[in-house]
């Protein structure tokens, strides 16, 4: 199979066209295989979470905390599910036409790219402002974390830290969405200049056929990489035990029975508190969000 | 130029030692690629009747007619201009109907009458009367084009026994000249159809 | 000299295998074990060849040979039939000989070119701007030629590196031509004086196209050798003058060369010496041992084919009130395409001195090589541009000044040994030898019924609206000083040798008919041999440039007159007296005073074989060309030979004139033009063929037509290639784009400086077409409407819907 | 590899004598498959080497393809006749005269003889970029090269572009849609599907390598015309540069039927704008019920032209195309020379 398609310019030079659209198939069964590969796993695996007694305990000595707690706020899921609808008009408009469902998609899909990109950067300023910018992020002091949640996952009961705000596989997440989704974008705003839109007069010579070729490429790679991340969303989004994460999404807050059985409050402390009659020494940054970015 | 000249003329030496064969324009049977037929699709050797004579060809399934007839049938008459439906040099009848011979696969006409400009001479070599007009009034000059000009005039002829002179015009308008005396073309074009009336 | 057989129609000798096929082109040629070429052809517009990988090819069974430009001889930097450094897109860089099309064309696509893109320039002016690319290493413009030396032959002109400033490119946004730094001018009169003393000044830019020749054969050749012998069917339009040609791009001796071309399917100055691509299959058959037939396709051609030299030509005309011009100057920016040098740009400039004769005038020029196909002399090469160019100025003037499009031409028009062109080194400005170019006018606006078309000019009928048109096309129109061979053998015909091509004109025939004229030979006794080397041909002009009829009516005047000298004297000496007692007619030649004591000519030409010397051939004259002299050494003991030079003398130089008179209609709700009418009139000298002469004056004239209404060649500016590599593209005109009927008529007044009074007549009329139907549609719709041919409808509809002129004002090849 | 555009590669031939068993034959080969029909459009692409199938089935010999019989009150045309059979059938003639128009416009009298009218509708775009084998969007790449900044464009699209400029080069296609010609095709699966001539053509938006609905495996078989026009009053013109063989620039149709001075009813389409045919919806809408005069015209005329996009050098379209819709409702004055 090959993974590029070439064709060769007026001059008779090879030049890249697009990546092979079967490669689309290949991202389709990657997400397909990943979700049926993870399904598996959780039927039979041996997953170690917090016993209930303990988050009964937990709940217990944290009576301070208010029932609700605020996990993303109305901009953060706003952004959220505008980015969502975004990616899914791209990716259905990109690759519909492809299997064969032909519709005028070229138009749809450069307003939802801007949309997308759009929604990008108010995330990225929201995020840069208004939030806790870093807790998303992945990096060497998450290796513990990393070691305890692995270890976890094979049964064992082991110490060490809990998730913050965000679990490592959603921080993992994000980054992987973060650079795919950030050369989606790039390129796919340099291929505005190859059609026809309200912004600039279509140039399509204004880089050569070497960069046009890779930036058609990287865009068909994020584009089709996309396809097996959102599969992968998707999925974790609709699994029963991640049900809290997806109504927080849509609700804003969690219980705190969630919030103590899931993270570890001291790498995510709750600073204000959503309900007046409750008090916490930590609550230092009143009125300001209480979520940290998610997906 | 990093090509390799001992290594370039050793390569030619080699090729120009392979076995010599027919000078035909395409392939003949017993072919280097050897064109195998798949199972339904037509057989290569076929009768085609051209100028009332029927003559069996060895013809390849990409062939046009007008290379049949120029390279396999020796009937060079009939002029490649163009080879892309253009400028009408080409034109022969098939059954009667003026077609660009460049723009026909041979194997689509099996069967089928074609005559070129080689056979419209009459018996005793008496010229047709379109080429005896063609004569009379000097209607052509460097004449390349003349054979497919005559051609889809008889043809329209044909159809049209008494043409006007826009009808005649519009009948050999898929022909180009270069020289472009078309008035004088039309004009010999139209007395060859005043001969023909005359003749039947 | 008009009598029984000049100034006659007759049927040519060739029409009956024209008729039926039987006539062979180039490429209806076989022989035995004949192979065929394919060329691989430059994608790119300029670039050098690093490396040519051959080896997948070559091992592709039947591939026999390929050619690259190693194999070919050095030109002294001239264009060759392959290259490794290609200077235009489609120029070919080898040849695969293999055992039929199919498998060369199979092993083209398996050979590997490395290919390094060098700069291109496809716009004549982009190469011109401050830092703009060059369209050769070397530089990119022709300078001027340099001054004639006695006896050498005529030197390239240099090419050099010319580039204007800014400042000078300053009025390109308004669409006019930037004028910087010529490479070539002259001057004459005091220009300044002459636009002062004006009553109107128009100065006005006007880009003129490039189209490809594109005869309908196209320039395929089949050769092999023989005994060490080069034998060659090609496409040229001048066999006796190709010969060489050929022997200098293979590299051999001319006397090496046999050159079989009887027919020529149409040349229009794309093959006028032949074209060196012919050297692709006699090299080839040598590498391969066996003959090669080259099938040049279409595509081929409109690449190597050879196109007109496209100008953009900026006018500054000075009239006074009655139309008379006062002053003219004119520049002229010439895109002369990858190879070059041509002329173009200097005959449109002595053309222009000639048609206006302007008091005072200035001629500057840039003659500029591009990446666009290689151009030629096309039929009417320059006149028919500076018609272009200026012909739509001097309707505009007329308009303006309230004057007749016929009366502004005829003041202005040259009459009789009119003056040209620059001050010669002499001091002196060269003229024509006859000019009737007022009577010319006057018998056309008589025939065309000028005023009853004038009035309905510029009326409305619907969306339809006419307008009306004329133009004076001149061209030089005749060399001087070839040679000619004829015979009159004992089976009593008279042969005579002709070495001009046979492109349908006739002319290579007429000039026998002068002969036979002269000789009072019936026509049914005449054979005209022609058409290949091997027959032993004179030193022929080159048939081109209208010159055939003029240069060999001379020669074969002068060598009829040498036979009948020959007669003459041979009758002296057997029956006694002198030969001035004696004179020929009726295939005798007798006594004046006894018209019965005479010698038939069979009877003379044995006579003359058994005196040998200078009556059969066996002494020949000594200013003769090698070629002739050769040739009639070859011919000698064959009869009575005429052989002589055409020493007549010419006072000036011959040039012709076609008028066009054209009527249009415009419809103005589509911008589509149709030509309603058409009248050329020839000032062409004595008519000797003229059935042929009124072919030549209509086919021009269709080819000023298609240029005025649609023909065009474009390239691609970002990839440098020639997209009109189809008919349906580059548009030639067909039968249906011309009025149903059209006119022609010549004046039939002979030039005093020939002794046949004839002048050439293929060149005229394609200007006085082009710049009379640029009139017209411009007396239709307006002067502005248009400053660009072709005038398509697209222009004409954006114009008229804008009230101004709206198309691209400058840019080339569109 | 070098590239050549000449000499036809070798290919299968195929003459199969239904429809039935040329469609197994594109079945077997798929994408190496190729359907000839007259060969006008097809020659091109195989001599020039940039397609290359297979085989080649050509349709010449299914005799079911062929001829115009009589159906409903209406005509059927096989989509193998010719182009002349079309402009010689009586039937045509004496009620579908735009339709013998347009095809007698077509190309050139031997083209007409041997092309048909099912090639004539299904041929492929003539923009001169992917023609030349260049790797634009219609060739299955990513650029047009015909919508650059200094592309030389004249020919091309100025309404419905979507990437791709081509437009697309039918004459009889604008008036098969004005008449409400039923397009037949026979399905891959062999089954049998009816679109309108107007939905039979695709634009690049929905389809940008192909011109038309055909799927690989079907086969266009006939073009009814049913009762619904026959006899209207027609009105086509095609404008183009060379009067022979020369594709349109822009060419109009209209049907209409008007009951005194007033349009009753109107259908109206125009082709060499787009790269589909198009039938003018909102100018027929506007048209009906009004008086058949110049004020109609213009209205109409200005709306078809509405969201015209013009190119470097295709902006005369919009003119040319907004005069031909008049003409197409309120007709042509002829021109009457005294000689």
């Amino acid at each position: 199979m090959d993974i590029l398609t070439w064709g060769r310019n007026p001059w008779d030079q090879p030049v890249l066209t697009h990546i092979s659209w079967n490669l689309l198939w290949a991202a389709l069964f990657a997400g397909l295989a990943f979700l049926v590969a993870h399904a598996s796993y959780m039927i039979f695996s041996a997953h170690r979470k917090r016993h209930a007694a303990e988050t009964d305990a937990m709940e217990i000595a944290r009576a301070d905390l208010p029932d609700r707690i605020v996990r993303h706020s109305l901009p953060a899921r706003l952004f959220h599910w505008l980015m969502a609808a975004a990616m899914f008009t791209l990716l259905i408009t990109a690759f519909l036409p492809v299997v064969g469902l032909r519709f005028p998609w070229v138009t749809w899909h450069w307003i939802a790219g801007l949309t997308l990109t759009g929604s990008i950067l108010f995330h990225i300023i929201h995020a840069t402002v208004w939030l806790d910018f870093w807790s998303i992020w992945v990096g060497p002091r998450d290796l513990p974390e990393l070691r305890a949640e692995l270890l976890r996952d094979l049964g064992h009961d082991v110490p060490g830290p809990r998730p913050g705000k965000y679990p490592l596989g959603n921080r993992l997440y994000h980054l992987a969405i973060v650079v795919v989704a950030l050369v989606a974008v790039v390129t796919g705003l340099c291929m505005m200049v190859r059609i026809r839109t309200p912004f600039f007069t279509r140039n399509p010579y204004l880089f050569s056929d070497t960069t046009w070729g890779v930036t058609y490429v990287d865009h068909g790679l994020a584009g089709v990489t996309l396809v097996g991340l959102v599969i992968a969303h998707v999925y974790f989004a609709a699994r029963p035990e991640k049900w809290w994460i997806t109504k927080a999404m849509i609700l804003g807050w969690i219980t705190r029975r969630q919030y103590l059985e899931h993270h570890d409050p001291d790498r995510w402390a709750v600073r204000q508190l959503p309900t007046p009659n409750s008090a916490t020494p930590n609550s230092t940054t009143p009125n300001s969000g209480l979520a940290s970015p998610t997906l | 130029m990093s090509l390799s000249r001992r290594n370039f003329i050793k390569g030619v030496i080699a090729g120009g030692a392979a076995a010599s064969s027919a000078a035909y324009l395409f392939r003949g049977a017993g072919s280097l690629f050897g064109q195998t037929s798949a199972p339904g699709s037509v057989e290569r050797l076929l009768s085609l009747t051209v100028n009332g004579q029927t003559r069996r060809v060895d013809v390849l399934k990409q062939e046009t007619l007008a290379m049949t007839l120029r390279y396999k049938l020796g009937l060079t008459g009939t002029k490649i201009g163009c080879d892309r439906a253009e400028c009408g040099a080409c034109t022969v009848l098939i059954d009667d109907v003026p077609h660009y011979s460049c723009s026909v696969l041979t194997h689509t006409v099996r069967g089928r009458r074609i005559v070129t400009i080689e056979g419209l001479e009459g018996p005793g070599g008496v010229l047709h009367p379109v080429q005896q007009a063609v004569v009379d009034e000097q209607g052509f000059q460097c004449a390349f084009c003349l054979p497919g000009f005559v051609m889809a005039a008889v043809g329209a002829l044909k159809t049209n026994p008494n043409p006007t002179r826009e009808e005649l015009a519009h009948a050999v308008s898929g022909n180009l000249c270069r020289c472009q005396d078309y008035d004088k073309i039309l004009t010999s074009l139209l007395r060859g159809a005043e001969y023909m009336r005359r003749t039947t | 000299m008009a009598g029984t057989l000049v100034g006659r129609n007759y049927t040519p000798p060739d029409l009956v295998a024209k008729v039926t096929g039987r006539a062979k082109y180039a490429e209806d040629f076989r022989a035995e074990g004949m192979l065929f070429t394919k060329l691989l052809l430059s994608p790119m517009p300029h670039a050098r060849v690093r490396d040519i990988d051959t080896s997948a090819a070559l091992s592709l069974p039947g591939v026999r040979a390929i050619l690259t430009a190693y194999d070919l001889p050095d030109l002294d930097g001239q264009e060759r039939a392959l290259t490794n450094e290609p200077r235009y897109a489609g120029e070919p860089i080898l040849a695969v000989a293999a055992v039929d099309e199919l498998t060369a064309a199979d092993a083209v696509e398996r050979i590997q070119v490395d290919l390094e893109p060098l700069p291109f320039v496809t716009n004549a002016l982009d190469t011109l701007r401050p830092g703009g690319p060059n369209p050769r290493l070397d530089g990119n413009v022709w300078g001027p030629p340099p001054p004639p030396r006695e006896g050498a032959p005529p030197a390239a002109p240099p090419f050099e590196t010319l580039k204007w400033t800014t400042e000078d490119f300053a009025e390109e946004a308004q669409g006019r031509l930037p004028m910087g730094k010529p490479a070539e001018e002259w001057s004459y009169g005091d220009l300044e004086g002459g636009f002062a003393a004006s009553a109107l000044v128009l100065d006005e830019t006007f880009v003129v196209q490039s189209t490809g020749h594109h005869p309908m054969e196209t320039r395929s050749a089949m050769a092999y050798w023989r005994n060490g012998k080069l034998f060659i069917h090609a496409s040229t339009q001048s066999v006796a003058q190709t010969r060489g040609n050929i022997a200098r791009w293979v590299g051999i001796a001319p006397e090496d060369v046999i050159l079989i071309c009887e027919y020529t399917g149409g040349g229009f100055g794309s093959k006028g010496g032949g074209a060196v691509s012919m050297s692709i299959p006699a090299l080839l058959a040598r590498k391969a041992n066996a003959p090669v037939m080259m099938r040049i396709t279409r595509e081929d051609e409109s690449y190597i084919g050879r196109a007109r030299t496209n100008m953009t030509g900026r006018v500054k005309i000075g009239f006074a009130k009655d139309g008379r011009i006062t002053a003219l100057d004119f520049f002229i920016v010439q895109d002369t395409g990858a190879y070059g040098p041509l002329g173009d740009h200097r005959s449109a400039g002595n053309a222009a001195s000639l048609i206006y004769q302007p008091p005072a005038m200035r001629w500057r020029a840039v003659n500029v090589a591009t990446n666009t196909p290689p151009r030629s002399q096309q039929r009417s090469p320059g006149p028919m541009q500076g018609n272009g160019i200026i012909e739509p100025v001097m309707t505009k003037a007329a308009k303006q000044l309230g004057l007749d499009q016929v009366a502004i031409r005829r003041i202005n028009s040259p009459e009789g040994k009119a003056p040209f062109g620059p001050v010669l080194p002499s001091g002196r400005r060269n003229h024509v030898t006859s000019a009737f170019v007022k009577e010319a006018l006057d018998r056309g606006a008589a025939l065309f019924d000028w005023e009853e078309r004038k009035a309905r000019a510029g009326k409305r009928q619907g969306s339809k609206v006419r307008g009306v048109g004329v133009a004076v096309g001149p061209h030089g129109a005749g060399s001087i000083g070839y040679d000619s061979i004829m015979t009159i053998r004992p089976d009593g015909r008279l042969y005579v040798q002709s070495g001009a091509g046979n492109l349908g004109t006739h002319s290579m025939i007429d000039l026998a008919r002068v002969a036979a004229e002269i000789l009072d030979v019936p026509w049914e006794k005449v054979e005209v041999v022609w058409g290949d080397t091997g027959k032993h041909l004179p030193w022929t002009c080159l048939s081109v440039g209208s010159q055939t009829t003029h240069a060999m009516t001379r020669a074969n005047h002068a060598g009829a007159m040498d036979a009948r000298r020959k007669l003459q004297e041979i009758a002296a000496r057997d029956l006694g007296g002198s030969p001035e007692d004696y004179t020929v007619g009726r295939e005798r030649v007798y006594r004046r005073d006894a018209p019965s004591r005479g010698l038939t000519y069979v009877q003379a030409a044995r006579r003359a074989i058994e005196l040998g010397g200078r009556y059969d051939g066996h002494d020949l004259p000594g200013d003769i060309n090698p070629m002739t002299r050769a040739s009639a050494t070859a011919l000698a003991g064959l009869g009575l030979m005429g052989v002589a030079k055409d020493n007549y003398g010419r006072d000036g130089v011959t040039y012709s004139f076609v008028i066009g008179f054209a009527e249009v209609e415009v419809d103005i709700e589509t911008g589509s033009v149709r030509v309603v009418d058409y009248l050329g009139i020839g000032d062409v000298g004595t008519v000797v063929n003229p059935r042929s002469l009124l072919a030549q004056i209509k086919g021009g004239s269709c080819l000023g037509i298609a240029h005025a209404l649609f023909q065009k060649s474009v390239v691609e500016p970002r990839y440098g290639v020639s997209l009109t590599d189809r008919f349906h593209y580059s548009k030639p005109l067909t039968i249906l784009d011309v009025p149903r009927q059209m006119q022609a008529d010549a004046l039939d007044l002979p030039d005093p400086e020939t002794p046949v009074g004839a002048r050439g007549v293929g060149e005229p009329p394609v200007g006085a077409a082009y710049g009379a139907v640029m009139s017209a549609i411009a007396d239709a719709v307006g002067e502005d409407v248009f400053r660009r041919a072709p005038v398509t409808s697209d222009i004409i509809l954006m114009s008229l819907e804008h009230g101004r002129r709206m198309h691209e004002p400058l840019r080339m090849h569109v | 590899m070098a590239v050549i555009r000449d000499v036809m590669p070798a290919f299968e031939l195929f003459q199969p004598t239904s429809v039935e068993a040329a469609q197994a034959v594109l079945d077997r080969y798929g994408a190496g498959a190729w359907v000839l029909a007259g060969g006008l459009d097809s020659l091109d692409w195989l001599k020039d080497r940039i397609r290359r199938p297979q085989a080649v089935v050509d349709l010449g010999a299914i005799a079911e393809l062929k001829g115009i019989r009589e159906r409903d009150g209406g005509l059927e045309i096989g989509a193998m006749t010719t182009l002349t059979e079309v402009v010689r059938h009586p039937g045509v003639r004496e009620r579908y005269a735009i339709l013998l128009e347009a095809a007698e416009a077509a190309a050139s009298p031997q083209i007409r003889n041997q092309a048909t009218i099912g090639g004539n509708v299904s041929q492929d775009a003539r923009c001169w970029y992917y023609r030349a084998g260049w790797p634009c969007y219609r060739a299955g790449g990513n650029i047009c090269y015909a919508d650059t900044p200094d592309a030389i464009n004249r020919e091309h699209a100025i309404l419905g572009a979507d990437r791709c400029v081509a437009v697309n080069p039918s004459d009889t296609a604008p008036a098969l849609i004005v008449l409400d010609a039923q397009m037949v095709i026979r399905t891959a699966g062999g089954g049998e599907r009816v679109v309108s001539a107007e939905d039979y053509f695709v634009g690049p938006g929905i389809d940008i390598t192909r011109m038309t609905v055909l799927e690989p495996g079907a086969l266009l078989t006939a073009i009814r015309l049913p009762r619904t026009w026959a006899g209207a009053q027609f009105y086509f013109e095609k404008i183009r540069d060379r009067q022979v063989w020369d594709f349109a620039l822009v060419s109009v149709a209209s049907a209409m039927t008007t009951s005194g001075s007033t349009i009753e009813r109107i259908r109206i389409a125009v082709n060499g704008v787009a790269a589909r045919p198009l039938r003018l919806r909102a100018v027929e809408a506007v048209a009906e019920g009004r008086p058949r005069n110049e004020a109609t015209a213009v209205v109409a005329a200005n709306l078809a032209v509405e969201g015209a996009q013009p190119l470097g050098f295709n902006a005369y379209k919009v003119p040319l195309m907004r005069n031909l819709v008049k003409r197409a409702i309120r007709g042509v004055e002829a021109a009457a020379w005294t000689s």
